[in-house]
């Protein structure tokens, strides 16, 4: 087990927009957190990466509680997020972005960055190397010396995901990966995710319902900041309460 | 001792109607526009000076006033589609830029026209200063302190009591909505950009009587007026004034008091303070901050 | 052949042939200058390019190393180069002691706060009658010297700054392309997607802060054994503020701003005061300073990423002032 | 890395700064020569022209050219044309400083200036350097003290000390021992701090309140309750206008009665304008100027007042004031030493040194290896000023 969550809750101004939020997350898994608009699910993931800081509960990630950590430390022990609304490095190339998103897997401090130059620096290197390894895996490496901000939407949201694993993170946090990308490229991206179990874990927010039960091994419903229900996709699909409260009547999982 | 108390007390009066003039025109430009104006304090200079010419021409104060206001206003609206129409988009810091240019390119202006002299303005009523309980204030320094009153009260009534100045505040972050709403932004900072113009002006006129007048003092005019809004807020009405007579009667006190020697440093101080423990102004409600 | 070792070629180059060609001691103190506040401001091209802040304050770093350096010298005979390692390492300890708290604010509230503090230690320079002189400032300062070689001449002292510039350009493009510099560009680009990569943003900010107040130091150091006396006029804010056009004229962001925005600026106001005379006969100051404000103005219109990008046509990184003032 | 450095991008940068050494340099290599032959005399100044002492600065600066152009008018110097260039310092010393090398290069035989102490000390290490004679128009005394290390500097206006004696002169005629001492927080209201402290210690005149306020401050009146407080019978003040006005207008209004007394920073009409009538009574020490009008007709410096005031209010329509005096003198102990010396710095210095008995605004000027001033307090009169008007204190 890599993350268990204990009691979280979160106020906003005596609103609970999370509330005794429970669940775990096993090593090589995803977990697909769903739920209706305005559940909590994106509150979740910040509490989970340190942006906000619960009133109760606990976070044990790898046997440790980590509340009180601000987002680098979460990063730095292994914790790592997309965004729904793209937060790329939009003035910086594909490359660096990836090479930014991979600060943590390197050690040159302020000063030693100054005197050295980059091209003798074998770690720089090494993380250059890495760095055109994951964008050729995804098919972006002729992409790597335009501007991030230059490249199609779809692609953006690949460049984000990549981003986000270049540190080498024991968990990532997806935020509506496949929201605005169209059905060729929301297929290539849940095989990826699928070819990502093996290495790291994952917890995804996603609306796609192709995409939960073709990628998910388990699903947690929220709803009003609370857990209705979690179990595989086979039994969340079949579960009346989800079906009520998410779904709807009207609507049918394919 | 009552009576340096209260002496003490008129000078932090007087100075402090003199930033929250300042501070009242900036705020209500940073409200309407998003823009800190850096060029305020040559509008209240340029503003002076045509007095200071209208009045050499033999005009009464009662003329030379409104006439002022309205060629400064006449500039401000100038100035605005010359330079801030023009820059739509830019960044905060390009904003803050391009008011620097105008402000150097004003206090040229000035220096040329009018050049280096320092000239003052006739006070707006005849008379030697009023006693009391046996400290002296000078009649001007109330014309001051009502006029910081009724542009308060003005903007007050604008900004929180009309439709129009709550969606103009609104508008500030919210463009798109703005448009939807029947405002047009760049008429909007037009008129912000007249009236900042025209408040300098009135400004300049009115505390020409005791300030005098030169061509250079508008940067510093501009730096007290930011110190007072700041204290205030920043971006509230009431805080610019309140802020300016805390400022005005903080340096009056500790120059009177401890030493004239270090009444910038405590008013610079308590600003720094300020900004790093109640960013909301010292009189604002606890929120979170936009900016 | 790599472009770094191009770029050190063609900077010694131009170094060794203006100390040989020229010999306007006018031209030199004009290229001293340029230097020296190039030198400020790559580091605040740091802060505000990369880091993402922006500091209205920077004269009271530049006044600290200076008389740091002429304190040190004129009243405690410190040899000249201690002198100078002090004048940088001091308004580096203040920026370190003051940046934490100060970093905290955002955008104007910061530019006020720093504009504060400028103005603070502009007045301990006033006031600090015992030790700096009060207004009337120091004067006698010695030459920079290492050992028995003193740097007395023009000619020597632009050999010195523009080595120490062409170093710290070095230095400032490994750095801009090594992890940190990454680090730092992606806080201005998005802080929150930095902090989740693993970035420390306070604590870099600070870094760049301290950085920026070195370089500053340095400067300053420099200014005082240059012109050998030193008043409390030349740190006030409007240097601070000079500093920051300097920065923005040139562009934020780019490897040659810094420079070319130190030196068009101190270029400029030179350029208008031998031009504009021939233009207006008989104009003085009056014009100079109406046609630099104008020109401050249509640059920041029209060209608000700065002059670099006037350079930059084939630049393969187009839209980056969009992308920045896109941004929410 | 590849694209880490573009180098091409150094090329505009480079061809910048040629251009600029290209513009600056060829500035410097015209010379002209009269339709006799005879080459200029080439004279630099350095003057404040704008920025925080320009109201120095302005006068000093028509002054000069108004002097140049008579000197022309009557042939120059011993038939050479005099070329005066005068640069604007934007009162910063760094500006001072490129400024100075500027006119050195192009081949100035003296420079005068600057307005102000600040920019004038930033000077000196480069015309003690470059052997260049200087005439500062400022009146800080360490301008030209030590003269063991000011050998090139010169400077006109009358030093604080001259000025500081008339007032010591005066308390001590009137039987005041008490006074408060109020200045303008910058060099100028710092030295006069200075010497008179010195000087009333010697005088057994004690400082029972010191005061500062800002040149930009808009109320003086919280240092003036102070003032008011410490039972002092005189106030002294060193400051110039605007301050000094608002400070006296303050005064008035406060219903304050002991005597004020201003330095001769206020020595200029405008002063009393902006003062608006609370001016009157105020008293203070200034060059013979201001009062040219009264001093008796037998004073050898009547005849040259009378001529600088004419000559100026014709061309300028404004009278002279102290700061245009300065220069005054400036231009004709330089022209006088070039006189005798011809196109040699060394020997210009020399002469200036030897300078005896000219008469100028200033004074009689007397110069010598220990005085690079030559001014004697006879060089100032203590004025009191009535209905506007300066009148002197017999």
């Amino acid at each position: 087990m890599i993350l268990k969550l204990n009691e979280i809750t979160k106020y906003f101004g005596g609103i609970a927009a999370v509330e005794d939020v429970e669940f775990e997350v096993k090593e090589g898994n995803i977990v697909a957190l769903i739920g209706p608009n305005g559940a909590g699910k994106t509150t979740l993931f910040n509490i989970i990466t340190g942006a906000l800081s619960p009133n109760q509960g606990s976070i044990i990630y790898k046997g440790k509680d980590m509340i009180g950590n601000k987002p680098f430390q979460m990063a730095s022990a292994g914790i790592t997020r997309t965004f729904q609304n793209l937060q790329l490095f939009g003035g910086m190339t594909v490359l660096e972005n990836i090479m930014a998103g991979a600060y943590l897997r390197g050690k040159k401090g302020f000063l030693q960055s100054f005197y050295t130059l980059p091209r003798k620096c074998s770690e720089e290197k090494r993380i250059r190397t890495e760095a055109l390894f994951l964008l050729e895996e995804i098919g972006l490496a002729e992409m790597a010396e335009l501007p991030a901000a230059a490249l199609p939407f779809g692609k953006q949201r690949l460049l984000e995901i990549v981003r986000a694993l270049a540190s080498e993170p024991s968990l990532i946090l997806f935020d509506e990966p496949a929201a605005g990308l169209n059905i060729v490229e929301t297929e290539t991206l849940t095989n990826y995710l699928k070819h990502l179990k093996k290495r790291t874990s994952m917890i995804l927010i996603e609306h796609d319902m192709e995409t939960i039960m073709e990628a998910a091994d388990r699903i947690v419903v929220l709803d009003f900041g609370r857990v209705i229900a979690q179990g595989t996709p086979a039994e969340i699909q079949v579960n009346p309460e989800v079906i009520k409260a998410y779904l709807g009547e009207d609507e049918q999982i394919a | 001792m009552g009576e340096q108390l209260l002496q003490l007390l008129f000078s932090g009066l007087t100075v402090g109607s003199i930033y929250s003039l300042m501070g009242l025109s900036i705020v209500s430009l940073f409200n309407i526009t998003g823009i800190l104006n850096l060029a305020q304090g040559e509008f209240v200079v340029i503003g002076a000076l045509i007095a200071v010419s209208l009045c050499s021409i033999g005009m009464p104060m009662i003329v030379v006033f409104p006439v002022s206001i309205l060629l400064a206003a006449l500039l401000g609206g100038l100035i605005e589609r010359l330079t801030i129409n023009r820059a739509r988009g830019a960044s905060n810091l390009n904003m803050l830029i391009i008011t620097i240019g105008i402000s150097i390119s004003l206090r040229g202006l000035a220096l040329l026209i009018w050049g280096t002299d320092t000239y003052s303005l006739p006070a707006f009523t005849k008379g030697g200063p009023l006693f009391l309980g046996g400290a002296a204030l000078n009649p001007q320094s109330i014309w001051i302190f009502a006029l910081a009153v009724v542009n308060f009260a003005g903007m007050y009534l604008f900004f929180e009591h009309t439709y129009w100045g709550k969606a103009v505040k609104a508008s500030v972050n919210n463009r798109t909505g703005a448009r939807l709403q029947g405002i047009n932004p760049h008429t909007i900072s037009l008129l912000a950009f007249v009236t900042a113009g025209g408040l300098g002006a009135a400004a300049g006129v009115s505390i020409g009587p005791i300030t005098m007048v030169t061509y250079d003092m508008g940067f510093m005019l501009g730096v007290k007026g930011f110190v007072a809004a700041a204290i205030g807020g920043l971006s509230n009405v009431s805080g610019a004034v309140i802020g300016g007579l805390f400022l005005g009667i903080l340096e009056a006190f500790s120059s009177g008091l401890i030493s004239s020697s270090l009444k910038d440093a405590i008013s610079i101080i308590i600003l720094i303070l300020v900004l790093l423990f109640r960013p909301e102004g010292i009189i604002g409600a606890k929120r979170e901050r936009k900016i | 052949m790599k472009k770094t070792t191009i770029f050190g070629i063609i900077i010694l180059l131009f170094i060794l042939i203006v100390s040989l060609v020229v010999k306007s001691n006018y031209l030199f103190s004009i290229l001293i200058i340029i230097g020296l506040y190039a030198i400020i401001v790559q580091g605040l091209g740091i802060l505000m390019g990369y880091a993402g802040q922006v500091s209205f304050g920077h004269a009271a770093f530049y006044g600290l190393g200076a008389y740091t350096a002429a304190i040190l010298t004129t009243r405690y005979h410190w040899p000249t180069i201690a002198a100078l390692l002090a004048a940088i390492i001091l308004p580096g300890t203040i920026a370190a002691l003051i940046g934490r708290q100060t970093l905290k604010l955002r955008e104007l509230y910061l530019a006020l706060a720093t504009l504060g503090f400028g103005i603070l230690v502009f007045i301990a320079f006033n006031e600090g009658r015992e030790f700096t002189g009060g207004p009337s400032g120091i004067s006698s300062i010695p030459f920079l010297n290492i050992g028995s070689f003193a740097f007395d001449s023009d000619r020597k002292f632009f050999v010195l700054v523009w080595a120490v510039l062409a170093l710290l350009l070095l230095g400032i493009n490994n750095l801009v392309h090594s992890r940190t510099g990454r680090a730092l560009r992606a806080i201005r680009e998005s802080e929150y997607a930095a902090e989740n990569a693993g970035i420390d943003s306070a604590s870099l900010k600070l870094q760049a802060f301290i950085f920026s107040a070195l370089l500053a130091g340095l400067a300053g150091g420099l200014y005082a054994f240059y012109i050998t006396f030193i008043s409390p006029a030349a740190f006030s804010y409007h240097a601070s503020i000079e500093f920051v056009l300097m920065a923005v004229v040139g562009g934020l962001g780019t490897f040659w701003g810094p420079l070319l925005g130190a030196a068009v600026i101190v270029a400029l106001s030179e350029i208008l005061r031998e031009v504009v005379p021939l233009l207006i006969p008989g104009a003085g100051g009056e014009y100079q300073i109406i046609i630099y404000g104008i020109i401050l103005i249509l640059l920041m219109v029209y060209k608000p990423e700065g002059l670099s990008s006037l350079g930059a046509v084939f630049d393969r990184s187009p839209k980056r002032a969009e992308q920045n003032t896109n941004k929410q | 890395m590849k694209k880490s450095i573009k180098s091409w991008k150094f090329i505009p940068c480079l061809v910048l700064l040629l251009a600029l050494s290209l513009i600056v340099g060829g500035c410097g290599t015209n010379s002209q020569t009269d339709a006799a032959g005879k080459e200029a005399y080439k004279i630099g100044a350095v003057i404040d022209i704008s920025g925080n002492s320009s109201s120095l600065g302005v006068p000093e600066r028509d002054t000069l050219k108004m002097m140049e152009e008579q000197l022309n008018a009557k042939g120059g110097i011993n038939g050479h044309p005099v070329e005066l260039e005068i640069l604007d310092n934007k009162s910063t010393e760094q500006e001072a400083v490129t400024a100075v090398k500027g006119l050195i290069d192009k081949g100035v035989l003296a420079v005068i200036g600057c307005s102000s102490s600040g920019p004038s000390m930033a000077m000196i290490p480069t015309v003690q350097n470059a052997k260049i004679p200087m005439i500062s128009l400022a009146a800080a005394s360490s301008i030209v003290e030590p003269v063991s290390e000011r050998q090139w500097v010169f400077k006109t206006p009358q030093s604080d000390i001259v000025m500081v004696n008339k007032i010591i002169g005066y308390l001590q005629s009137n039987n005041l021992q008490k006074v408060a001492f109020m200045s303008m927080n910058n060099s100028y209201g710092d030295g006069g701090k200075k010497t008179f402290a010195v000087a009333a210690k010697e005088s057994n005149i004690t400082i029972v309140a010191e005061e500062k306020f800002a040149a930009d401050d808009k109320d003086m009146t919280p240092q003036l309750t102070r003032v008011k407080a410490s039972g002092s019978q005189a106030v002294i003040v060193w400051a110039i206008p605007p301050s000094a006005s608002i400070l006296t207008k303050n005064f008035k209004d406060m219903g304050l009665t002991i005597p004020l007394i201003h330095s001769h920073g206020v020595g200029n009409q405008n002063f009393i304008d902006l003062a608006q009538g609370a001016a009157d009574g105020v008293i203070l020490p200034i060059g013979k100027l201001a009062v040219a009008d009264q001093i008796s007709a037998d004073d050898p410096q009547k005849k040259v007042l009378d001529n600088y005031i004419t000559d100026y209010t014709k061309k300028y329509n404004s009278a002279p004031n102290s700061f245009g005096g300065y220069a005054v003198d400036a231009f004709n102990l330089l022209v006088n030493a070039i006189e005798k010396a011809g196109a040699d710095r060394t020997a210009i210095r020399d002469q200036l040194e030897k300078t005896q008995g000219y008469t100028g605004i200033s004074g009689i000027f007397n110069m010598s290896a220990q005085d690079h001033n030559g001014l004697k307090p006879d060089s100032a009169v203590m004025v009191r000023i009535e209905n506007g008007k300066w009148k002197l204190i017999k």
